[in-house]
């Protein structure tokens, strides 16, 4: 089993997903996602402990050795985004089966594909396998954004697929690049190449600064990021939620394929340009939190603040901030997550006025007062919650990088507007009221929902808590992260064990 | 017995012909399992043809098939000079044939070959008259074209369905 | 218990427990109130059990790790300073506990209330006993937020929503800045502990961050002590209930600013950048909110401006910077604290019993509440320093250390001009506090009967003002030991000799005491003309500016976020193609140089006319797309080209590949063109025309000369690998086909997982998708009336077991020559589709397997679970295995496992293909039920 | 000479093709463009077998088995759409 | 052939991107499908041009890089999906709004 | 190879390519739809006809000791389709020849569609 441990992350929501198609039985399925689920952050928990060991794990698909076969390669890294991508996935999932998954079909093989997608783009370590990996996430957002219907949700839909669509398209003319110039597809293998001499040095740049754009689409960087706040306000409220890890698996992947192919080989590619555009995204996003006039699209617009504020790491190459960068990023997805969830379910106590920011009759569960409070406070990182943390951590990691001051200047007086935006829009939504309103009947919260949404808020608090094991093991991640000829060796050497079925021709 | 296994014996005669050709006959194996999908495709797929004619007399079948041959090479090459030729020459035509067969997929048969032998197209089948409608490139006497699609053909085909 | 651990236990407490009162609230709100003020003791007692310590001169530290990478540590300190704000938080606390019992209606269960009270005791004990800045900060915002809270107690009203977002945005604002200088301050000496900061005074006002630092921490401190021009917050947070803003408005919060400073004095003071800013600001501050206070009609209001005007005064004070301002500042704290709550609970009960707080209508209250009034005088006569009130010694201290301080040699009379004239006022302020509410003839029009408020409610006032005239008589015997410990922790160093005492002698602080005194009478007796001059003044209320800023603000981020997202999908699309184009075109240029060398294949004249034809279809479909129609067989001539592309470059397995999803994707086009509107978009400008010309060239022009540059590249490739391994480790002899179901197979696992999601989506999203049928075609002619064409319903029949025999041919041979099971499902689901075309759906759907999605599950399952079996042999996942198998009469079969695997593939694709291409086909089933309906 | 024949024929089949590729542009009318869409497809079918020959590879059989199988499809689908715009019903 | 190769990717890139660039549905799925040919051949090119040399093994011969033809497989039969997949999403768009638009709003 | 069959092979590649050529012709060349309908249905077929069976003759000859058959296949499928797509055509050009009722038209007008 040990030695299988890296692919039943994959198997395991492929194979509810298959179990789900064949009976449409609404509570089958349900039963058979939660299990898949709460079984995958058990897996997914288990190979992060694993990974910690600093060993990286290759598995080599077909028993074809890289670069020749497809590989997953388990490093730190990819375990804990795997294990967090299960556990935003379980509770949402929690939440969706609360009635949510009931608007329209298929809600719930389409769920696992989509973690499927998300966890076989962390875990693989193959270019075009990522590619491959991107299109089922993709497909299953698509669906999942449909999903409930509407013609906003349309709407918004046809812009995200085809933006995305194209971003398919510039992502095989990447690999095409990749593959034309390096002769090889698989990450280790390719930053082995660009250390050797004999290619062609310009294609390679040109190579990496599309996948570098395709995944900023992914991420949102300004300016291509427009897509985002329409299509997050426009999902549901879990799906929303699930899609908070989306923007982080392009970073992720920036982050990943800066440390090992190019901060040896072209090291300035990323400079000036990645971190001007990712300040400006967060002034964007600060503007467009500002201006929102609805909690969904607020959030919307956090989650793209997130996204460009960790969008300034890539750059820096450095393991330093790297782990504050993944911290914050632990930390600002669960956040995103919990405040999509309590969108929804503030949304649907107030009846006409749903989450528009206007006096609307009283919260029915007055819980969710205490929820927005906490949740709020993380999101505009202020202490003592887990965003402040992150938040510092940034900022102190970021205090000798050459943007530093930029970064600083930008992230607090944005930080300022949010916390500002915030209060206001807060005010409206749980304090004014129509004289003499009352509360509306209807649906209560439910204690799938409720515990759903309770327990990402709470990671708000108990990662502030506990941010020293989190820290550390983002700092242990960072390290190993910014070692690419471990990771090189690493998974290239995996291929010369007795296993391994051939050599380099 | 003979109803559930082989439901068209034609159709599972054609499948195999046709495994047979596309595989060159290259191997036994390869003929065994021409067979077993003589008769597992016609079986998968004898919904889709709910009630397919009966060919009465195969040998008069293929008799007729060489014929049709010989017909499509030899006008083919009449065909051939009319669209070098100086055009305002050919007298094109739409001409109604009367049918004396009612089965729409023999019907349908006639038409194909009227089709494939240049010079004619059939356009239609009016099922209410049972007459086929056919456009011809060059027809300057339609009642001999007429006399010739239902002798040559549509006798025939009508002999070879018993119908 | 160790000291260390009573140390952590303060804050501790208070945290651990501030939610109590919200969960006893139903047992009632006795118990509500018995239980904070059981936090607020026990954390009072903590404080006092290690007071003796402190006492005796030591300081307590304690620390419990958080983050340490960071340097952000659960590390507190309890010295001189830290003793008396707790002492202050947690006294002034339990006071306000038992007052607010009394004042919040008894309607109220109070357990809200309490228990945010508690929450912010808990952050202000925090941040008095922080010894680590970080930690300091955290508390820090948590006193904003708390204070958001309870200012915004009363939520049904505006007054109180505005007021606290103001407090807020100031105070929340202002703890930003204080971060960024705590994390350059922790930068400069490598630690954010006090006890390092405190002693690295020297290296910090060296180091070239000093300013920066300081202004930071400065903004911080003047935004929470309501310094001018941030001072506008504490007036409307005057809409809180009156027991918080004697809390945090006068004892607590609006301390913190100054608390800090009296903390980092050590480390940032006495250099001249800070003499002028620090003091700068007070002293404006000092003046103009004394000035302001006067003319405020109601009684909190009034408050409110003498508060900022002592937080001046204190600020001044450790601004002078020489050691004993320093003491006074602190001094004045205490003072400070003790009158002003006072007077704040005298407001509330007022307010209570009158209904308004309003001067101009509360008159004759002597009369009415003798008692309280006493109370209100003593404490007001505190405010404007007179004789054997507290106020009056701190006041002293001031005075005298205005004269002669050594920064204002040339104009030495400014600095105690200044301060008498802010005396002056402060005393004609609380002149009028007293005089117009106390006396002043009868109320007018009051909502109620005005008299003495309970017994309990006026007690917490009845010990303050006795701490009043304890202090300000017997200063030695009581507040003299707290406040050099005080003042010796603020200062770091020894304490410099002062005594404190009633009588100094005729001095000048006396003098201008005097002055003071007479000035403000006079003032006060001018009020008439003040008044109506005031009234002529144009005013702004700082809350319609407040929310006229921010209105103004979100209008122009609208603005901004609208030009930038017009929500077109166009521009989007337009601004992607661009931002590739320039990075692009950056990356490949900024390297290092290549030189090209064009490759030198030779071309014939057939790929020439090939081109050719690919070039005229998509231009042509490009300059006609208007034509739908015509540009669908336009893409299709392209897609065929594409195809004998694909032959001539030696794949004919993409060949097949393409022309069998060509076929699909023209079939798809139709589908979805039957439903399209017949009518055109607008053209489009020429502007937008030539942006879209120039990208379309731009992007086509440049991936034409990278591929030119690619194919000329010097290329080796893990290809040979495949090569050399397809036969004996594939079992096939088709390399691209062993490459899709072996060595790359999970790719391929990954594509039909693709694909089974189309399946699905195009279920999900056309579930109960109901669409306008069009009558006419695009020329207005009706539809022909036969639905399905004789011949080719007649033909399709033969056709669909002889396709699938081609189909079962094309699979097998897929390992080993052109074919597979991609091909082999796509050639499949064409059939069937054509069985759509000809035969109706009807026909079709009920000759088809019933539920798709089953059949997707068990293609994905075959595919997948070939895989795991690999498990048995103890190999990964996806491993294959392959052999040779001898059957009788047959002869030898080849076997690989692989076949499973495309044979799951297979499936998925025919059920994909003909469940979208059917399922757009039924849509008209819906349509056309729609229209008989209606 | 089988060279030079079969050189004669790619010849032959090339100006069959342009010839498709002029009427597919010219119209008139659909019907004349989905014609030689069909007439470009079949021709193809020769052009690959050809190929074949040339070539000496059998690689490139299935795609002229393809084009004869499934060609029709994309122009009954046509055909249908302007009959009936609707063309599975 | 390496030249009209590229000549054909630049052409249909060209005429991809302005396609996409179009405000209605329909165009843009026709540049995405030109477009999607443009990006296979060119992934297609990444394994250089051979030919009559295709990757099937037999004895003495040549091959062409069998490794671009399975991922370009790959993309055609990902690409037809997505293609669909818009397809259904302009019907489901048009269902709900009775237009055609690409956009919420217009652009000229 | 011999002679004779590389002969054979010769005139049947050169006659079906003709023929292909003469169907592309009458497409590119005859006045009216219907007439340019009987080009490439009869003419090409026969010509890939040719083709195919060049095909077979000459891989039956390469392969020695086996016969290819298989270009019998796509003939066969030719013969099959070539009939109903001709009919489908000719019914959607006479379909098109009918005039659009003058309601329609100007409806169709006034929507602006050509
Ligand atoms: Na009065
Ligand atoms: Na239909």
């Amino acid at each position: 089993m040990n030695a299988n441990a890296p692919i039943l992350p994959i198997l395991i929501p492929l194979l509810a997903a298959l179990l789900q198609m064949i009976s449409g039985h609404l509570r089958f399925q349900r039963a058979v996602g939660l299990l898949a689920t709460a079984l995958l952050v058990l897996v997914t928990g288990w190979l992060t402990l694993l990974a910690d060991d600093g060993v990286l794990r290759v598995y080599a698909l077909g028993d074809w050795p890289a670069p020749f076969g497809i590989v997953l390669v388990v490093d730190r890294l990819a375990a804990g985004m795997s294990l967090l991508t299960a556990v935003l996935g379980f509770l949402v999932l929690l939440y969706a089966s609360a009635g949510f998954d009931e608007r329209g079909v298929h809600f719930h093989p389409l769920f696992q594909f989509q973690l499927l997608g998300l966890l076989g783009a962390f875990l693989t370590g193959d270019l075009f396998n990522l590619f491959v990996f991107f299109e089922i996430m993709l497909l299953a957002s698509y669906v999942l954004l449909a999903h409930g219907g509407g013609l906003a949700r349309t709407r918004a839909g046809i812009s995200y697929v085809v933006l995305n669509l194209v971003g398919s398209a510039l992502f095989l003319i990447a690999l095409g690049l990749i593959y034309g110039t390096l002769g090889t597809l698989n990450l280790a293998d390719v930053a082995r190449a660009l250390a050797l001499p004999g290619y062609d040095r310009s294609l390679a740049r040109l190579a990496f600064a599309l996948l570098i754009a395709v995944f900023a689409l992914k991420a949102g960087l300004l300016p291509l990021s427009f897509w985002l706040p329409h299509t997050y306000t426009a999902a549901g409220a879990p799906v929303a939620a699930l899609f908070a890890i989306m923007t982080k698996v392009g970073i992720v992947a920036i982050l990943r394929v800066q440390a090992i192919a190019l901060a040896p080989a072209m090291p300035d590619l990323l400079d000036n340009w990645l971190t001007t555009l990712a300040l400006a995204t967060v002034v964007f996003a600060a503007l467009g939190a500002l201006a929102a006039v609805r909690l969904r699209a607020l959030v919307a617009w956090l989650v793209l603040l997130s996204a460009g504020t960790l969008l300034t790491t890539p750059a820096q190459a450095s393991a330093e901030v790297s782990a504050a960068a993944l911290y914050y990023l632990v930390q600002s997805t669960l956040a995103g997550a919990a405040f999509f969830l309590l969108a929804g379910l503030i949304s649907e106590q107030r009846g006409k006025v749903a989450d528009q920011f206007m006096a609307g009759p009283p919260l029915r569960a007055t819980w969710l007062r205490i929820a927005f409070l906490v949740v709020a406070t993380t999101a505009a990182a202020l202490p003592p919650f887990s965003g402040f943390v992150g938040k510092v951590m940034l900022l102190t990691s970021m205090r000798d990088v050459e943007a530093g001051m930029a970064i600083w200047v930008v992230v607090l007086m944005s930080g300022f507007i949010v916390m500002a935006t915030l209060a206001r829009d807060g005010c409206y939504l749980i304090w004014k009221h129509k004289a003499a309103s009352r509360p509306l009947t209807g649906d209560p919260v439910g204690w799938r929902r409720a515990t759903a949404t309770m327990l990402l808020i709470a990671a708000g608090p108990l990662l502030a808590i506990g941010a020293r094991p989190l820290s550390d093991y983002s700092a242990r991640t960072a390290a190993q992260l910014h070692a690419p000829g471990a990771y090189v060796t690493g998974v290239l050497a995996a291929g010369a064990t007795p296993t391994g079925r051939g050599a380099r021709p | 017995m003979r109803r559930t296994i082989l439901p068209r014996p034609g159709l599972s005669l054609t499948v195999f012909l046709l495994w047979a050709v596309i595989t060159n006959a290259a191997s036994l194996g390869l003929l065994v399992l021409g067979v077993v999908l003589a008769i597992v495709i016609p079986l998968l797929t004898r919904h889709f043809w709910p009630n397919p004619p009966r060919l009465a007399r195969p040998w008069r079948a293929l008799r007729f098939l060489g014929l049709f041959a010989l017909d499509i090479i030899t006008a083919n090459w009449r065909v051939a000079r009319q669209i070098i030729g100086p055009l305002h020459r050919l007298s094109p035509a739409f001409v109604e044939v009367p049918l004396d067969l009612r089965d729409p997929f023999i019907a349908t048969l006639l038409a194909s070959i009227v089709s494939l032998t240049p010079g004619t197209v059939s356009i239609d089948v009016d099922r209410q008259r049972w007459v086929l409608l056919v456009h011809a490139l060059d027809a300057p006497d339609p009642e001999a074209l007429i006399r010739e699609i239902k002798e040559r053909y549509e006798l025939a085909l009508r002999e070879m369905f018993a119908c | 218990m160790n000291s260390d651990t009573l140390l952590l236990a303060i804050p501790a407490t208070a945290f651990a427990a501030f939610l109590l009162p919200l969960l006893l609230q139903r047992v009632g709100r006795a118990v509500t109130a018995l239980a904070a003020a059981a936090v607020m003791g026990s954390c009072l007692t903590l404080v006092l059990q290690l007071a003796p310590a402190i006492f005796a001169g030591d300081s307590q530290l304690a620390r419990l790790g958080w983050l340490p990478a960071y340097g952000l540590d659960l590390s507190l300190r309890l010295d001189g300073l830290g003793l008396l704000f707790s002492l202050l938080i947690c006294g002034i606390g339990l006071l306000v506990v038992l007052y607010a019992f009394y004042y919040l209606p008894a309607s109220d269960p109070l357990g809200r209330f309490y228990s945010i009270l508690l929450l912010f005791m808990a952050a202000m004990l925090g941040v008095v006993l922080s010894e680590n800045l970080l930690l300091l900060l955290v508390f820090w915002e948590i006193t904003s937020l708390s204070s958001f809270l309870l200012v915004a107690y009363s939520h049904n009203k505006y007054e109180s929503r505005i007021g606290a977002r103001m407090a807020l945005a100031v105070t929340g604002g202002g703890g930003l800045a204080l971060l960024a200088g705590i994390l350059l301050l922790g930068h400069v000496t490598g630690s954010y502990e006090l006890s390092v900061i405190l002693s690295a005074g020297d290296q910090i006002r060296a180091h070239p961050l000093y300013a920066p630092i300081l202004i930071l921490i400065l903004l911080g401190v003047f935004t929470k002590s309501a310094q001018f021009p941030f001072h506008f917050w504490l007036p409307n947070a005057m809409s809180a209930p009156t027991p918080v803003s004697a809390y945090l408005h006068s004892a607590t919060m609006v301390k913190a600013g100054v608390f800090l400073l009296a903390r980092l004095f050590p480390a940032l003071g006495g250099t001249d950048l800070w003499f002028w800013l620090v003091s700068g600001t007070g002293a404006i501050t000092l003046v103009y909110s004394a000035a302001t206070a006067l003319f405020r009609h109601d009684i909190k209001g009034l408050l409110a401006y003498s508060t900022i005007s002592h937080l001046g005064l204190i600020t001044l004070l450790f601004g002078l910077d020489t050691r004993l301002s320093t003491v006074a500042g602190v001094f004045h704290i205490i003072n400070h604290a003790i009158f002003k709550a006072s007077l704040f609970m005298a407001a509330g009960v007022i307010d209570h019993e009158c209904g308004t707080r309003d001067m101009r209508r509360v008159n004759g209250m002597f009369k009415r509440m003798p008692i309280t009034a006493t109370l209100a005088i003593i404490a007001a006569a505190s405010m404007a320093g007179v004789p054997l009130m507290n106020g009056f010694l701190s006041k002293e201290m001031f005075f005298g250390e205005t004269v002669g301080h050594p920064q204002f040699e040339a104009i030495d009379w400014l600095l105690p001009l200044v301060a008498t004239i802010a005396g002056a006022l402060a005393v004609a302020y609380s002149l009028r506090f007293v005089h117009d509410v106390f006396f002043n003839g009868e109320p007018i029009d009051l909502p109620r009967e005005p008299h003495e408020p309970p017994r309990w409610m006026r007690a917490p006032i009845e010990l303050l003002v006795l701490l009043c005239l304890l202090v300000g008589i017997f200063p030695q015997l009581t507040v003299a030991p707290l406040l050099r410990v005080a003042a010796a922790a603020t200062l770091q160093s020894p304490l410099p000799a002062f005594e404190l005492a009633l009588w100094h002698g005729f001095n000048k602080p006396l003098m201008m005491s005097l002055l003071a005194l007479a000035g403000g009478v006079f003032v006060y007796a001018l009020r008439a003309p003040l008044f109506a001059w005031q009234g002529q003044l144009p005013t702004m209320h700082p809350r319609t500016a407040f929310e006229r800023v921010y209105r103004l603000l979100v209008s122009a981020a609208r603005r901004t976020v609208a030009v930038l997202d017009s929500g077109s999908l166009q521009r989007y699309n337009a601004l992607l193609f661009a931002f590739v184009l320039v990075l692009g075109i950056w990356a490949f240029f900024s390297g290092p140089k290549t030189i090209v060398r064009l490759p030198d294949q030779a071309a014939n004249e057939a790929a020439f006319l090939a081109v050719c034809a690919l070039v005229l279809g998509s231009v042509g479909a490009t300059l006609l797309y208007r034509q739908r129609l015509l540009a669908v067989m336009l893409v299709g001539v392209v897609g065929l080209v594409v195809a004998l592309i694909f032959v001539r470059l030696s794949a004919p397995d993409l060949a097949l590949t393409q022309f069998a999803v060509e076929t699909g994707t023209i079939v798809l086009m139709l589908l979805v063109l039957y439903y399209l509107p017949a009518r055109q978009a607008p053209r489009s400008s020429a502007s937008r025309l030539v942006r879209d010309l120039l990208l379309a060239i731009f992007a086509g022009g440049g991936l034409m000369l990278v591929t030119l540059q690619m194919l000329a590249a010097p290329f080796e490739t893990i290809s040979g690998f495949y090569l050399q391994q397809s036969v004996p480790g594939g079992g096939g002899t088709n390399v691209v086909n062993v490459i899709l179901v072996d060595f790359r197979g999970f790719d391929t696992l990954g594509e039909i997982t693709v694909l089974a999601m189309v399946a699905l989506a195009s279920h999900a999203l056309l579930d109960r998708l109901v669409l306008v049928v069009p009558r006419y075609d695009a020329d207005g002619r009706p539809w022909s009336r036969e639905a399905h064409p004789l011949f080719l319903s007649m033909l399709v029949r033969p056709l669909l077991p002889l396709t699938l025999t081609v189909s079962v041919y094309i699979f097998l041979r897929g390992h080993n020559l052109p074919g597979g099971g991609f091909v082999a499902g796509l050639i499949t689901s064409v059939a069937l589709v054509v069985q759509y075309l000809a035969n109706g759906n009807a026909f079709a759907q009920r000759r088809m397997p019933r539920n798709a999605a089953v059949l997707l599950s068990l293609g994905l399952l075959l595919a997948s679970g070939v895989g795991m079996a690999s498990w048995l042999f103890d190999r990964p996942f996806l491993t294959t295995a392959h052999g040779h198998v001898e059957l009788p009469l047959i002869g030898e079969v080849e076997l690989a496992s692989a076949m499973i695997f495309d044979l799951g593939v297979y499936l998925v694709v025919v059920t994909v293909v003909v469940t979208v291409l059917s399922g757009l086909g039924r849509l008209s089933e819906r349509a056309h039920g729609q229209k008989a309906v209606s | 000479m089988l060279n030079a024949a079969i050189e004669i024929a790619f010849v032959l089949i090339g100006a069959a093709l342009a010839l498709n590729v002029y009427r597919l542009l010219v119209g008139p009318d659909t019907t004349d463009r989905i014609l030689a869409l069909d007439t470009l497809g079949i021709n193809s079918i020769a052009l690959l077998i050809l190929y074949g020959i040339s070539t000496a590879s059998s690689a490139y059989f299935e795609a002229a088995l393809l084009l004869a199988l499934l060609g029709f499809v994309g122009t009954v689908a046509l055909c249908k759409y302007l009959l009936r715009g609707d063309i599975s019903e | 052939m390496e030249v009209l190769l590229s000549i054909a990717i630049g052409v249909l890139t060209a005429c991809g991107v302005f396609l996409i660039l179009r405000s209605r549905t329909f165009p843009v799925l026709l540049g995405l499908t030109l477009l999607s040919y443009a990006v296979n051949l060119f992934l297609f090119a990444s394994g250089r041009l051979r030919v009559d040399a295709p990757p099937l093994i037999r004895a003495g011969a040549s091959y062409a890089d069998p490794l671009p033809q399975a991922l370009v497989l790959t993309a055609i039969v990902i690409g037809f999906g997505m293609t669909a997949y818009l397809a259904i999403l302009a019907l489901r768009a048009l269902s709900e709004s009775g237009a055609d638009h690409v956009d919420t709003e217009q652009e000229r | 190879m011999n002679t004779a069959t590389e002969s054979i092979i010769s005139v049947l590649v050169v006659v079906g390519a003709l023929f292909a050529l003469l169907g592309s012709i009458g497409l590119a060349r005859l006045p009216d739809f219907m007439m340019r309908l009987h080009g490439p249905t009869k003419a090409t077929t026969l010509g890939v006809g040719a083709t195919l069976l060049a095909s077979a003759v000459f891989f039956s000859d390469l392969d020695r000791g086996g016969i290819s058959l298989h270009e019998l296949a796509p003939l066969f499928f030719l013969f099959i389709t070539a009939p109903v797509t001709a009919h489908l055509l000719a019914k959607a050009a006479l379909h098109r020849r009918s005039k659009p009722g003058r309601r329609q038209a100007a409806k169709s007008k006034a929507q602006g569609t050509p």
